[in-house]
């Protein structure tokens, strides 16, 4: 797009990048370009080819097809340590035989800064961490989440013009990853770096980024923001992956205009919105309903309103908290929805055994071709 | 992943060393010395290519004899000091921690810091005539003359045994302490005790120590010398000993070579035997 | 500059080595060794590696002949007033090889018995050894001169048999199964002379085959035990010096010969390794009791006996070799 | 059977009763040579004769103490040398292999590598009669070929670096390797993403990482050419190392300034294992 | 309680356990009661002693005090390999030389079940998790959701009493443990039997158990069923572990009822819920309400029902589907305050830098004498 351009508003630009391994297509003409001082997430299932992307940015896997345009350069043929990215690794690899400062130290002093400034360096980086103290510390040290913010400053130090992150909370422990989520993005709002940051965990791309690209089989199914891909997923793979759901296979019984009556292989009736191509009749197609989009009811009246409507009975409560949820045993068939608990704590006193009337929407019930064979995503049931 | 793309150039550089090793200093010794094998003084100055000097190991009683005794008394060093050092690497690995653990592990390679001409000396102070175990037994009144120790089999075992420790305790302890007390545990909690875990989860887990142990030990006393020469005495006959002879009292280096040839073939053998046997491979016993 | 010389324990003693590096500054640096250890060493190296060797005069010319281990002697650059002139004589002819000559003689002496008179005093010859007296308080090597000296012992005459393969090996044949009878009786068999000497001293062993000067210093200790010249005779070896084919620095070892040679050094020898030399005139100036010691072990007759052994035609070894590798082998009973 | 396992008294107590006997016999036969450096005796043997310094520093024979016995001294030398140059070379080798066989693949990658663990299982005395024999006939080959001396590669203390080299360098390869397996690369990856060129990210990465193995390597392969007997023997000239120099003292009947020596050589090894446990357990470089 | 009765409707029984460690008490006079076949958890942070309380339990520490009884049989002195509890350890603990099949039949052959009848068991339970065809296979051929299965596999089939479970789902990746948290809740209620459950990881002890006992410093601060502990904590430390939490500190400056006002050390005055002892004038108190009880608005009229209010300016929002939350600054002092957003979707258009109106009831501040020092727990800001 910018291409050509002198002065580029994208600080990566990748076009028709391609990388085979053998006979085998890791990552497969892909175009994007990321915006200057964006959070830039890219997120996917594991071997979706995430990790060889990365690799191509940062210079340790020349592509087989493709430019790397990095603020308007070129990267091909340009060598990892001459490239104006720096990368930080899943498990951070800090150096375990040097101190915190002289891990934050080692980019500068490749590069021949002398010796007084590197060290103001390093300590304004400290402090901009809000570890000031930590220089004179061995790794081992710290803590995790300390380390992972050692190894972002490791990097940023060096003012690179995009920093890649290849899921680097991966290593943390549930709480700790919480906590970092929120840190990683306001410190790159207070760096004003480029991030590229890969995960598979939809909830870290979410929270974090300004733009997501869903990757799979190696290339990008869909790009854009997380509300985007929460609410309009353009795929079945996107509407799977991304949040949980409810997922019904079937066929297309009948349309009418959007909207699709699928005969679902367990034997249900439902009616949903048809996305894309392949809601026609007869076709085989996936339907996606989110835990939170379904409505409970002690009496089937109350969701007279709603186009698709079931009965069922509670197998099992699954409370947590605020983000509790239920599990219906679907009579017809055995299977299984999976059913947000309003917050309103209506619903509190549920158990297990009871008789439920479950329904949502015809625009909260979303219809897609069905995916190719195996793949699968992240839905609860 | 390749860093950069390390050129051929590279990789010849990074080779040179091992090929110049290996050949010069292993491969093609070997086949020098089974040329020279192969070759019979049949006069004074006169030589041809012959297998006569093997044939002389098959036809002479005495080095077969020789070489069968070495074998067995390396297998039987191997197995007692498997024996003995398996609850003690046990002991160390599992059942002790943090100081007093290095502390006695330590304590097992002393010997092996020390050399074995040192060691061998010590055991012949004690086990003289004259020596401490003798004396000893006597002011206790145990014996009534004094007892010689030395220059028998059993002492060349506990010789053997004693240099051969550290090899066998090393891999044991390392292969011991991979394994994590929750097995053991899992082991006692589903039921079992202490002998089947032991037979069960311990043992199969410390077999690649346990081999590479042995192999070790079996070769280092196969090819040992200075143990069964000192320890041994008049009865002794190492076959290392008989190459040492060949080319040192009787000059007859082809003799020697061929040899040294059958116990390489022969030690060979016996350890691949063994590997088949617990089904290890030598890459991942000693690798 | 130094001079690397293989010899015997005790032949070059540290005092004659400090008095040779005042005079010529050449440092000496010695290698302990016996005869087949300094022929195989030899022939390891091809004959480089040392600068003067010292074997006995029997086991020169074989070897020579085998491996071409050594190079001829310069007889000019040899001060010959310095020698015993019938032992110079005598070690040429032995040495002697396509009319060269290897060896020059350095320093003589026996093989013969060491017996503690008081608990072996039966003990007059090789074969007494395996008698029921001593049994378990033997000791000797496993080397040719045992086998030399039980053969004369028996009543057979090896040296005679040197030049007949199949009478020797009968001889070494007969000397084999004496040697594997007598095995129980040996507690064990000796390979340096100080170990024999400690094996004697702690009462471990009362009777051996061995070197005279052994038996001559331990009299000096314990007056029950010394030297005697076996019923069958005394074994006589002379060794030698030879320039090895490869010697680097051959005018140190030159010097050191003309050096040792002379009379007080050679006495200075003679009290450090216990034997007399082939000096002439260094006998004026050996100690006293020495000679006495001498003189008790070889009354003139035995001196009469003394067998000296005649240069070993090569291949006779390999005979040797596998005799007393079966009896070392042999289980004692 | 662990702590965790309740076991019966009796049991434990014969258990440590088994490890103690096991470390007296361990112990015992170099307490002895240690203590009889100090008999005031001729030959290192009961009876005890008192105490005595004289094994360490009286100067007159017979009573030679190991300060002032040339042929010591000199073997120590000589041992320190040869040690010295194995040392260095087994690590230089062993690091180029741990390398080799970490980072690259190549044809018969696998045949090198059980090649190159060969030395462990070939007797020592074969390595030195073999080496020997081949650098016999190379010497004699070139001689008559061309007319060359090569000197060097007759015995003596280069064969004798070469001899323990062949062998010592399985080791150290051995210990190099393991630890550069456990080197994650990622860390290589990184200094080369901060700039660093592939040189300089092994220099100032890989080799500090690999600092405990490289001294570790060094003080077993110092140690193990230090005593090594079986391939030295069919390959030392003239000058002995300290093995072979006491060897030919043990052989020819011992003064007690054999242990005299031997408890010096204790202490050294033991303040050099000392050294390589504190370096395997230094921080930080797990 | 139940102690001396001969059928007891208790699968197992501790009173007043202690263990120490030199000085250090890691387990302090606990007991408790577990009733036959229910999911009992023990949650509590890092280092609280819930592995030194289970190993008690298998036998593979002593206690110190105190008596533990199974079935009405008291374990002192019982070897491990004696007693009626089976254990699925941290790692798993699966036999790797054996194969997945000799892993489950190891258990039975310590008892000397005739070889036909282990075959038979070890299929009937390799049928019921669901993993028929498993048995030949090498352990490390299994994924990790596999080898948690068939490590319970191996216990199950011995049919212990009681199964204790040591932090088991600690090694899975965050999909897999989404997903065996609901599988281990439904295996337990198809053996029946009885489980003991410790993790760190308080969704997980809601998600699966009928009760929970939340552990710290060695005692346990409640017990209780999932429900109880979230809405109804009886102390500081169980309402900052269990659920996310906003937490402030403060004084308490007067009280009516049990109604409390405080005075907080950033500067605000709180009205909440005074829960327990220590809540009286001048007493530090830390004050808790959760996310999901904020209550938002563009105006602060709405507000007007609500006993605390505040403004303050959106910092960042945290979009993640149906599981949204902002954050929330506050102006008088720059702290921060979590808010999930409501389900609705009514605040979906909330962004970064925009003003807002909170409040939320005195019953959902809940007001605890504050703990003692360090112990922090869960709270998100
Ligand atoms: N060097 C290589 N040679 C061959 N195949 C490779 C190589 N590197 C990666 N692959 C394959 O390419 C695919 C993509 O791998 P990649 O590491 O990029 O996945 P990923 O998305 O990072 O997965 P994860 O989330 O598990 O890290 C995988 O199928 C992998 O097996
Ligand atoms: N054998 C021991 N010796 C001394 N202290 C110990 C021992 N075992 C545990 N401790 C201490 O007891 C306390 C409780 O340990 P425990 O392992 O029970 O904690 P935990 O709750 O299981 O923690 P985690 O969640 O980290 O596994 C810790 O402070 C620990 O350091
Ligand atoms: N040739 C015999 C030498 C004896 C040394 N003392
Ligand atoms: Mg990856
Ligand atoms: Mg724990």
């Amino acid at each position: 797009m910018a291409n050509g351009a002198d002065v580029s508003e994208f600080d990566l630009e990748c076009s028709n990048l391609t990388k085979r391994f053998g006979g085998f297509t890791a990552v497969n003409n892909i175009s994007f370009n990321i915006p200057n001082g964006s959070f830039f997430s890219i997120l996917g299932p594991s071997g979706c080819g995430k990790t060889t992307l990365l690799r191509m940015l940062a210079g340790f896997l020349e592509p087989d097809e493709g430019d790397i345009r990095i603020k308007n350069r070129s990267m091909l043929g340009v060598p990892p340590n001459k490239r104006p990215v720096n990368m930080v690794f899943q498990h951070l690899a800090l150096f375990p035989m040097m101190t915190v400062a002289e891990n934050i130290a080692y980019g500068l002093k490749r590069q021949g800064v002398p010796k007084a400034e590197i060290a103001v360096k390093v300590q304004s980086a400290l402090d901009r961490i809000n570890l000031p103290d930590a220089g004179p510390k061995r790794v081992d040290q710290l803590s995790g989440g300390q380390k992972q913010r050692i190894a972002i400053a490791r990097c940023l130090v060096l003012d690179p013009d995009v920093l890649l992150l290849d899921e680097p909370l991966g290593a943390l422990d549930l709480k700790l990853r919480e906590h970092m989520k929120v840190e990683l993005k306001q410190l790159q709002s207070q760096f004003g770096t480029t991030f590229v940051y890969i995960t598979h965990d939809q909830s870290e791309a979410l929270v974090m980024s300004d733009q997501v690209a869903v990757m799979n089989n190696g290339v990008f199914e869909q790009v854009g923001d997380p509300q985007d891909l929460y609410y309009n997923p353009k795929t079945a793979f996107v509407a799977g992956f991304v949040g949980d759901t409810n997922r019904w296979k079937g066929v297309v019984k009948a349309t009418s205009g959007s909207e699709v009556q699928v005969a679902t292989d367990d034997g249900l009736t439902l009616t949903a919105t048809g996305i894309g191509q392949g809601c026609k009749t007869g076709d085989a197609v996936d339907i996606f309903v989110r835990p939170e989009s379904v409505a409970l009811s002690r009496s089937a009246d109350a969701l007279s309103g709603m186009e698709n409507r079931l009965a069922g009975q509670v197998k099992n409560v699954l409370f947590n908290g605020a983000n509790s949820r239920i599990l219906v045993q679907d009579p017809t068939n055995g299977g299984e929805i999976m059913v947000t608990l309003p917050q309103t704590g209506e619903f509190n006193d549920l158990r297990a055994g009871q008789d439920l009337h479950l329904g949502w929407k015809l625009s909260q019930a979303k219809c897609f071709a069905q995916e190719a064979g195996k793949a699968s995503g992240a839905e609860v049931a | 992943m390749k860093l950069g793309n390390s050129s051929k150039l590279g990789l010849l550089l990074l080779m040179a060393p091992l090929l110049i090793w290996l050949f010069a200093l292993i491969l093609l010794p070997h086949v020098d010395m089974f040329f020279l094998s192969i070759r019979e003084k049949v006069a004074p100055r006169v030589y041809q290519t012959s297998m006569a000097n093997y044939m002389e190991f098959f036809n002479e009683p005495l080095y077969w004899n020789t070489f069968a005794r070495t074998a067995v008394m390396s297998i039987l060093t191997t197995a007692i000091t498997l024996l003995i050092a398996f609850p003690i690497s046990y002991y160390i690995a599992k059942m002790l921690k943090g100081r007093m653990k290095a502390f006695l592990f330590v304590l097992c390679l002393l010997p092996f810091w020390v050399s074995e001409l040192v060691r061998t000396f010590g055991w012949m102070i004690l086990l003289r005539e004259t020596g401490i175990v003798s004396s000893t037994l006597q002011w206790m009144g145990v014996v009534d003359g004094p007892i010689e120790f030395l220059y028998t089999d059993a002492t060349i075992l506990v010789g053997l045994v004693y240099s051969s420790m550290l090899f066998m305790v090393v891999p044991l302890v390392s292969t011991l302490e991979s394994l994590d007390d929750s097995y053991i545990e899992a082991g006692y909690d589903l039921g079992g005790n202490g002998f089947t875990v032991l037979r069960e989860v311990v043992i199969p887990h410390a077999m690649p120590g346990i081999v590479s142990g042995c192999i070790v030990v079996f070769m280092l006393s196969l090819g040992n010398y200075l143990t069964p020469v000192l320890l041994g005495g008049k009865d002794s006959l190492w076959f290392t000993e008989q190459i040492y002879a060949q080319f040192i009292t009787r000059f007859n280096w082809e003799q020697g070579a061929a040899f040294g040839f059958l116990l390489l073939i022969l030690s060979s053998l016996i350890v691949w035997a063994g590997l088949k046997l617990s089904r290890q491979t030598l890459s991942e016993t000693m690798g | 500059e130094t001079l690397r010389l293989l010899t015997w324990g005790g032949y070059a003693p540290e005092n004659v080595i400090e008095l040779f590096q005042k005079e010529t500054g050449i440092e000496v640096e010695v290698t302990k060794s016996n005869n087949e250890d300094m022929i195989s060493k030899l022939r390891a190296t091809g004959g480089s590696g040392f600068d003067l060797a010292q074997p006995s005069q029997d086991r020169i010319a074989g070897a020579q002949f085998e491996h071409e281990i050594y190079k001829p002697i310069d007889l000019s650059k040899i001060n010959a007033d310095l020698f015993i002139a019938s032992m110079m004589d005598g070690t040429k002819k032995n040495t002697t090889v396509d009319g060269k000559v290897y060896g020059v003689p350095h320093i003589w002496g026996t093989s013969g018995l060491i017996v503690n008179r008081k608990e072996a005093g039966s003990i007059a010859d090789y074969t007494d050894l395996c008698s029921e007296a001593v049994a378990g308080k033997v000791s000797y090597r496993l080397k040719r001169p045992t086998l030399i000296g039980f053969a004369f012992s028996m009543g057979m005459d090896p040296f005679a048999a040197y030049d007949d393969t199949a009478k020797y090996s009968e001889i070494m044949g007969k000397v084999e199964e004496k040697l594997i009878d007598c095995k129980s009786n040996v507690k064990s068999y000796w390979s340096g002379g100080d170990a024999l000497m400690n094996l004697i001293r702690s009462g471990e062993v009362t009777a051996a085959m061995a070197w005279d000067t052994g038996g001559w210093k331990l009299n000096q200790e314990n007056a029950d035990v010394t030297f005697v010249a076996p019923k069958s005779g005394a074994l006589g070896w002379i060794d030698t010096f030879a320039l090895p084919a490869k010697t680097k620095n051959e005018e140190a070892a030159y010097k050191w010969i003309n050096f040792v040679m002379q009379p007080k050094i050679a006495a200075m020898i003679t009290a450090s390794a216990g034997n007399f030399t082939a000096s002439k005139g260094a006998d004026e100036f050996a100690e006293p009791a020495l000679k006495k010691q001498f003189q008790d072990s070889f009354p003139p007759e035995a001196i009469d006996n003394i067998k000296w052994y005649p240069p070993v035609p090569a291949g006779l070894e390999d005979i040797e070799g596998k005799v007393l590798d079966r009896v070392k082998a042999a289980q004692s009973n | 059977m662990i702590s965790s396992i309740p076991q019966s008294r009796t049991f434990r107590g014969i258990y440590a009763a088994y490890v103690s006997l096991f470390f007296i016999y361990l112990v015992v036969p170099l307490v002895v040579v240690a203590v009889f450096a100090f008999n005031d005796s001729l030959f290192p043997s009961l009876p005890w004769k008192g105490f005595t310094l004289d094994w360490f520093f009286n100067d007159t024979e017979p009573r030679l103490g190991v300060f002032h016995d040339r042929g010591i001294l000199k073997g120590v030398g000589v041992s320190l040398f040869v040690a010295f140059w194995v040392t260095v070379l087994s690590l230089f080798v062993g690091t180029c292999n741990a390398f080799l066989f970490e980072r690259n693949s190549f044809p018969f990658k696998n045949v090198l590598y059980v090649m190159a663990l060969l030395p462990l299982v070939i007797p020592g005395i074969i390595l030195g009669i073999s080496i020997l024999v081949f650098s016999n006939s190379l010497v004699n080959g070139v001689e008559d070929l061309l007319g060359w001396e090569l000197e060097f590669l007759r015995p003596g203390l280069v064969l004798v670096i070469l001899g323990q080299f062949s062998f010592i360098t399985t080791i150290s390869t051995l210990v190099i390797s393991a630890r550069l397996r456990k080197f994650d690369l990622s860390l290589e990856e990184a200094a080369l993403n901060l700039g660093a060129s592939k040189m300089t990210a092994v220099w100032t990465i890989t080799i500090p990482y690999l600092k405990p193995a490289l001294v570790g390597a060094g003080i077993v392969a110092f140690l193990m050419s230090f005593e090594n007997f079986n391939t030295t023997l069919m390959l030392v000239a003239s000058d002995s190392p300290l093995t072979i120099t006491m060897f030919d003292r043990l052989r020819e009947g011992s003064t007690p300034a054999l242990n005299a020596i031997s408890l010096l050589l204790m202490i050294v090894s033991a303040i050099l294992a000392f050294i390589s446990i504190l370096v395997q357990r230094e921080k930080g470089v797990k």
